[in-house]
């Protein structure tokens, strides 16, 4: 814990700033969840980036991610393929997510992290596991106080995807 | 299964047998071949076991002596590993004492051992498959042992053929295949040098899916230059695909391997050539153009899209600026892993890397792209395995087997089980 | 399997056969039908494919012109749509191109385009089935497209026979099946009709469940009026049941269909009617009586639970004043997909929806009584699938098929059974 | 996040609520997974309402609830039906639920969202997914300041639910 | 398959017949052993339902009248229970109504009732399976009931021949198998006297896993004296095995069940005895001796450890001082669960207890040396699958099947096989 | 909750050893899932406990764990042996765990409870379940403040495990 003792106003702020954090964490994966594709790329900075890349990519510092989005317009794009122009079977996806942890702070950045496991539900199917990963985050404070993903890498376990990835993890 | 089906199965001869003797029409493919574990068992043994050549990775994925990967042919894992001589190996990942998997990780180094041991009674083989050590084989004190006439020579892990191709490694299990050029025969050679030019490469990365589908299945989406101008509205939607654009589909002597050639159209639409897809939504724009930020290479030619099918095993993808292999390993009748690794060359600048990895957007599990052949293989198996009498149609282009200077054809498609119904005629 | 199993596998006629020539009674139930992949795939295409009926929904879920559904005969995927004319079509969920289920989604609408359209080469069918457009047909600038006698005549989903019954919607893959009614036949109609006597419906919800059990056993447990008061102790414990209650058991002329006519008892419990029941605890009280709230229809008449077992895709139930479809969806031999559609009449007051939802507890996944019989039935399926040469009896009542007006019989199970080998006799 | 800047105590007062909410999440599914069923109607308010409802009926706007209790009364005959009235093979279950976010608050109520797995194990069978989803409650303030549900749906994605829902999700 | 195993199964016999029929060589294994599903259908019923014993449990797991256990033995579910008069009944799980499981639970206590009580129909069976009472038996009010020549005399729960040993219980389905004793014959009988000594056990706990091998690799692996020098790099690390201890390979006059003994060694090694094994690393030491701290029992005598394998359905092991039973239930030809229950005696004092609970981290799903024996099973596993013209050697120790005063040897695993051969040939 | 009322520093006290417990979980389960092994061990007191156990041992009383450590010494034996010694396929696990709940507080411990499940990944093969379960542990504030397990009993349902337990749970 990276608490700087100073005086209880501090470290209130600083317990307000986990718990905007778990939230954040929350409201990213419910959105996806409940089909607000659409607000995906507000949880990014103007320059943000994402990435949903294979852990054996990301352990061998091979750059290849499966989702690759860097600047609101990458992610607009993918918001509109996935929407309006891919042909794939309807899916639900529900993500459970843990307590994001603060790995360090600096530079007006938190590197979080969090595990995540995701699971899809497809026509006439049983719910299925589709990933499993951690999430490895930049967050900063943006405009208006909100929280934001400066960077988001999805590092899933799951190397052998059940064939497509619709929707970012 | 049909009523005829079931009667044949009470016959002597199988169902598999029945089909494989009397199917004669490649523009006509029965639903059965993608289904009936009996075929699926026999196209293993004669295409993946067989006298063909198997796709097992790229040279660059092993730079140092004594590194390894493990991958499949068929259903069956090998070891891939270069020796202290720089060769590369291809052994059978099987013991020759209890048969175990000795190898389990997917990359490894065997380090200075120079050895793989197998964990189980630590039988030590030299990185040529050679058996070399077998513990106690003379036994302790005097007492057990391995008898007399116990021979290290014959027990070694078996050796496949290896075809090192500028970079590119195949491997047979038949120690009689044809040379891999041979195989590959002229006219499909000279792509795969294109691309394999022997200018070094270096990997960018890894996908991997397992597809619920037949794994010929992504060897037809792959020889199908019908579907890329229908199903990808990405293509048609953002420009990028006309029917007409210049194209050519050549294949092998055999029929079997294939190469769809064409150039990158450069925008617009008419209602012919976009086959009236009322999906063609002109008012959407990409906001960000660099996934389709294209950059000519030298090494081109008149080719901006390239995709080489290479029977049965891989699919060695060039499309403007994103290379790949994409290696198909059955796992079932009704399903295979599809392992793909992007790639580009040593010699990429930091911007051209960039290129191919935004490019990469268009591919793998959630490619805007190939996205939808995942799907669309996997909604054709759920077909195929409930109407088990079905039949499918390849007759756009007619019925033969030609190669064709547009795409406007499932030649390639009839030539590949024209070759599959010589291979596998009972 | 059995050593004599194992023998007669070993022979030119398969166990299948050999059991299916030789079964002739079926107050004896070999547990082979339940675990046999030969027989299971005999019975999809003699019932679910063949000249029988199969539940595919009702009106009321595809209220507009275009609206559709999908859902399941046997294994087979089909769509149900409402044509503009407003006529239902069910449709072969398969395109006639490369076969792929071509419709995902379970509910959907195909708007304004008044087509499907296969997403892989774009083929566009009318929601009647016709194929009316293929891409590319005639080339592009002169090359390629299809042979001049490809005909889209012949190519058009296959279309099944439908049978809207007042709402309720059944298919038949058999062009020569006999009417729906005949199917029905003179003493199930009236029950039919009974609960689809036109007055409009309202879809409640769904329940879906994967029951790890053959599919007749499903069908077993509906014709099956001794275990309610022994099983269901909630029926007992609550007061609802007693085996001397005045019931009748009615089956169709050939043994298939069934109806268990009953009144609800009016509570309290003698030794002789509740079998002794160890478990009944008389200390039990419902806090809350809401679930047992029970108001008389007038559409009624005497009866106050019928379940009719329609084979062999569907039971209608109506206990008190919960009402549903639940629909048997085989997947593979020791395994079907049960789905309960809820419903009302449009007519109901609020009270009347509160009512059946509250009814509603006990039924379907989590329901008091139903939870028990999906429990029940994976015991079986547990049981046959390892004693396989096991036999299960259905004595109670005596031996004949007959139909009762009591309900201490297994009647409609033997005359089930009956109807069975008659079919499926080699 | 509405958190209303009232100076520290308010802040902490919110605070201490969340992780109240937490708790409540938390002992909630930990009854249930213990097999302490008998808490189970105590998590809701006299007069609260649960249900167990499929996502296809929730987000269609059908009524029906696989499992929907009102009221005291009904969360007391469910607990007594499943643990003295009802036959089916014994098992356990495990969930494991994300920290629960505020979507709003209001006449004396919290709006809160959680998502969740649940796995059971059954009898000489490996352990399997029974359902995912998302619990969608209504939380007050009871008598002696605990929280509890005066509404909780849980939507589960997992249309084919495997064979039987015994206890609540 | 090979294509030869592929040429097999089109011809009137199949490919299992013709193995089980010219298989001869005991020192030479064919691979379809592991992988062939028809070879396992006759397993489950020459072995585990045939004329063997298998293992069930302890008593000491059942100490009051009226408590039970379910089992399997091959896949069959079977009921343990204690009788009032204190004899343990064992009694297939299936009802005889319509066959359900009708108990679910791994223990439990029938209560006061001393009654097996069906769910379904509530058909009510005594402890030693007898059939007791049938509801409605004779109908309701003079209606239904059971026909007059109907009788409870036959329907019972299916009694298994039973087995009580000094505590340790085995059930076989086989009216006419040969006593207890006799089955185990006397080489081996006075080690399962050893541990059975007649002392009152104490259940320590279970471990349970699925191991993905079929359940002889198990059988095996315990018979198998080559590998824990080599493969546990536990005992060479840490000086707890060598090749030169004393030890003995005893086996029945059957060849089938066998004991490993042997004395622990007191640490150190050199070159021969460790097989040049390069991975002994000799700097490695334990930081905390206790989970090697082992304290000599008066009951063990020269023996430190013995593994009995009691073909086909348990190891009784004995590692100094962790004991416990290890038992196979197969769950299909690929596949078996592994059941560990730890015990003591009950004159155990605590010291002695937390000894062999630390002992116990060596075993089990997560066990120092254990764990590696169900990694390679499934090695192996994978390897017969895929390679499956594949062949395992056992040749170590010679080619015969006879005992041995030292452990450089396979005779075990070969005498194993000769009796299986004799067993399963057609 | 057992929040002693006394002022907001107390309170502000209370909240930060909440969210320190979630970071111990949080950074336990990532360290294991990262391959981090050697950090295991720190995570308990130098005399602390720790069991993977089947839940049917724990619930009937049973000694027996799977995996059992007692003393720094025999941790560090455990990582030596998984590290250095074992034969295994290697694998990835990832773990995803609720928040903690503080069941008691006393004698200087914290009773907490939390749930997980945990998958694992092998080579070329979908990710699976290992196992779900829950954690019973007493924390206590170590040395230097730090919050560390004097006991953790990993209580995992799935009685049938998928062949091997490599890593602790
Ligand atoms: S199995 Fe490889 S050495 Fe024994
Ligand atoms: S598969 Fe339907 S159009 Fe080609
Ligand atoms: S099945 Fe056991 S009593 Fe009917
Ligand atoms: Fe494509
Ligand atoms: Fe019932
Ligand atoms: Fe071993």
């Amino acid at each position: 814990m990276n608490v700087v003792e100073e005086g209880p106003g501090a470290r209130i702020g600083y317990i307000i700033q986990r718990l905007a954090l778990s939230d954040l964490y929350q409201a990213y994966a419910d959105s996806l969840d409940r089909g607000d594709l659409e607000r995906w790329p507000g949880f990014f900075t103007e320059d943000g980036s994402y990435r949903a890349q294979a852990r054996e990519n990301f352990d061998r510092g091979l750059p290849l991610a499966a989702m690759f989005c860097q600047g609101r317009g990458m992610f607009q794009d993918r918001v509109t393929v996935i929407a309006k122009v891919m042909v794939y079977a309807p899916r639900t996806t529900q993500h459970v997510v843990g307590m994001p942890r603060v790995i360090e702070t600096g530079g007006g950045e938190i590197h979080a992290r969090a595990q995540f496991c995701v699971y899809h539900t497809l026509p006439h199917e049983p719910t299925a596991l589709l990933a499993v990963g951690r999430y490895e985050d930049r967050v900063v404070e943006d405009i208006g106080g909100r929280l934001r993903f400066r960077e988001r890498t999805a590092v899933y376990d799951t190397l052998l995807l059940p064939n497509s990835l619709v929707y970012p993890l | 299964m049909t009523p005829k089906d079931f009667a044949k199965q009470s016959g002597n001869e199988s169902a598999a047998t029945r089909l494989l003797s009397s199917w004669m029409t490649p523009h006509r493919i029965p639903a059965a071949i993608y289904t009936d574990p009996e075929i699926y068992a026999l196209e293993l043994e004669r295409f993946f076991y067989g006298h063909h050549w198997s796709y097992v990775g790229l040279e660059v994925e092993l730079p140092n002596s004594g590194d390894f990967k493990t991958t499949f042919i068929g259903e069956r894992s090998v070891i891939v590993v270069r020796a202290p001589d720089g060769e590369i190996h291809v052994l059978e990942n099987r013991c020759r004492h209890k048969g175990i998997r000795l190898v389990q990780a997917p990359f490894g180094s065997v380090g200075d051992t120079r050895r793989f041991i197998c964990p189980y009674h630590r039988w030590c083989y030299k990185l040529d498959g050679k058996l070399v050590g077998v513990p106690y084989r003379n036994g302790v004190q005097g007492q057990g042992g391995y008898p007399a006439d116990f021979s290290l020579k014959d027990l070694g892990l078996v050796r496949l053929q290896v075809a090192c191709y500028n970079g590119a490694v195949f491997a047979s299990f038949d120690a009689d295949v044809e040379p891999f050029k041979d195989y590959l025969g002229p006219t499909i050679e000279p792509f795969m040098r294109r691309t394999f030019n022997g200018e070094p490469l270096r990997v960018l990365g890894y996908n991997r899916q397992r597809i619920r589908g037949n794994w010929k299945l992504m060897q037809e989406n792959i020889k199908d230059p019908y579907h890329p101008g229908l199903l990808h509205a990405f293509f048609i939607t953002f420009g990028l695909w006309r029917a007409d654009q210049k194209s050519r589909m050549v294949m092998d002597q055999h029929g079997r391997h294939a190469c769809m050639i064409s150039a990158r159209n450069l925008g617009g639409q008419n209602e012919e050539v976009t086959g009236g897809v009322n999906s063609f939504q002109e008012d959407l724009k990409l906001s960000d153009p660099s996934v389709i930020d294209v950059q000519h290479e030298p090494w081109w030619g008149e080719h901006t899209v390239v995709m080489q099918t290479i029977f049965p095993s891989v699919i060695i993808q060039q499309q403007v600026n994103s290379l790949s292999t994409r290696q198909i390993i059955p796992v079932s009748v009704d399903c295979f892993d599809f392992v793909w690794t992007h790639f580009g060359y040593k010699s990429d600048d930091d911007a051209m890397t960039r290129r191919r990895l935004n490019q990469a957007n268009l591919f793998g599990p959630a490619g805007y792209v190939s996205l939808e052949d995942g799907e669309v293989i996997e909604f054709s198996q759920q077909s195929h395995a409930t109407y088990s009498g079905g039949e499918c149609l390849a007759e756009l282009g007619g019925r033969d087997c030609e190669p064709t200077e547009h795409m406007v054809t499932e030649t390639l498609i009839r030539s590949m089980y024209q070759y599959y119904q010589s291979v596998m005629r009972p």
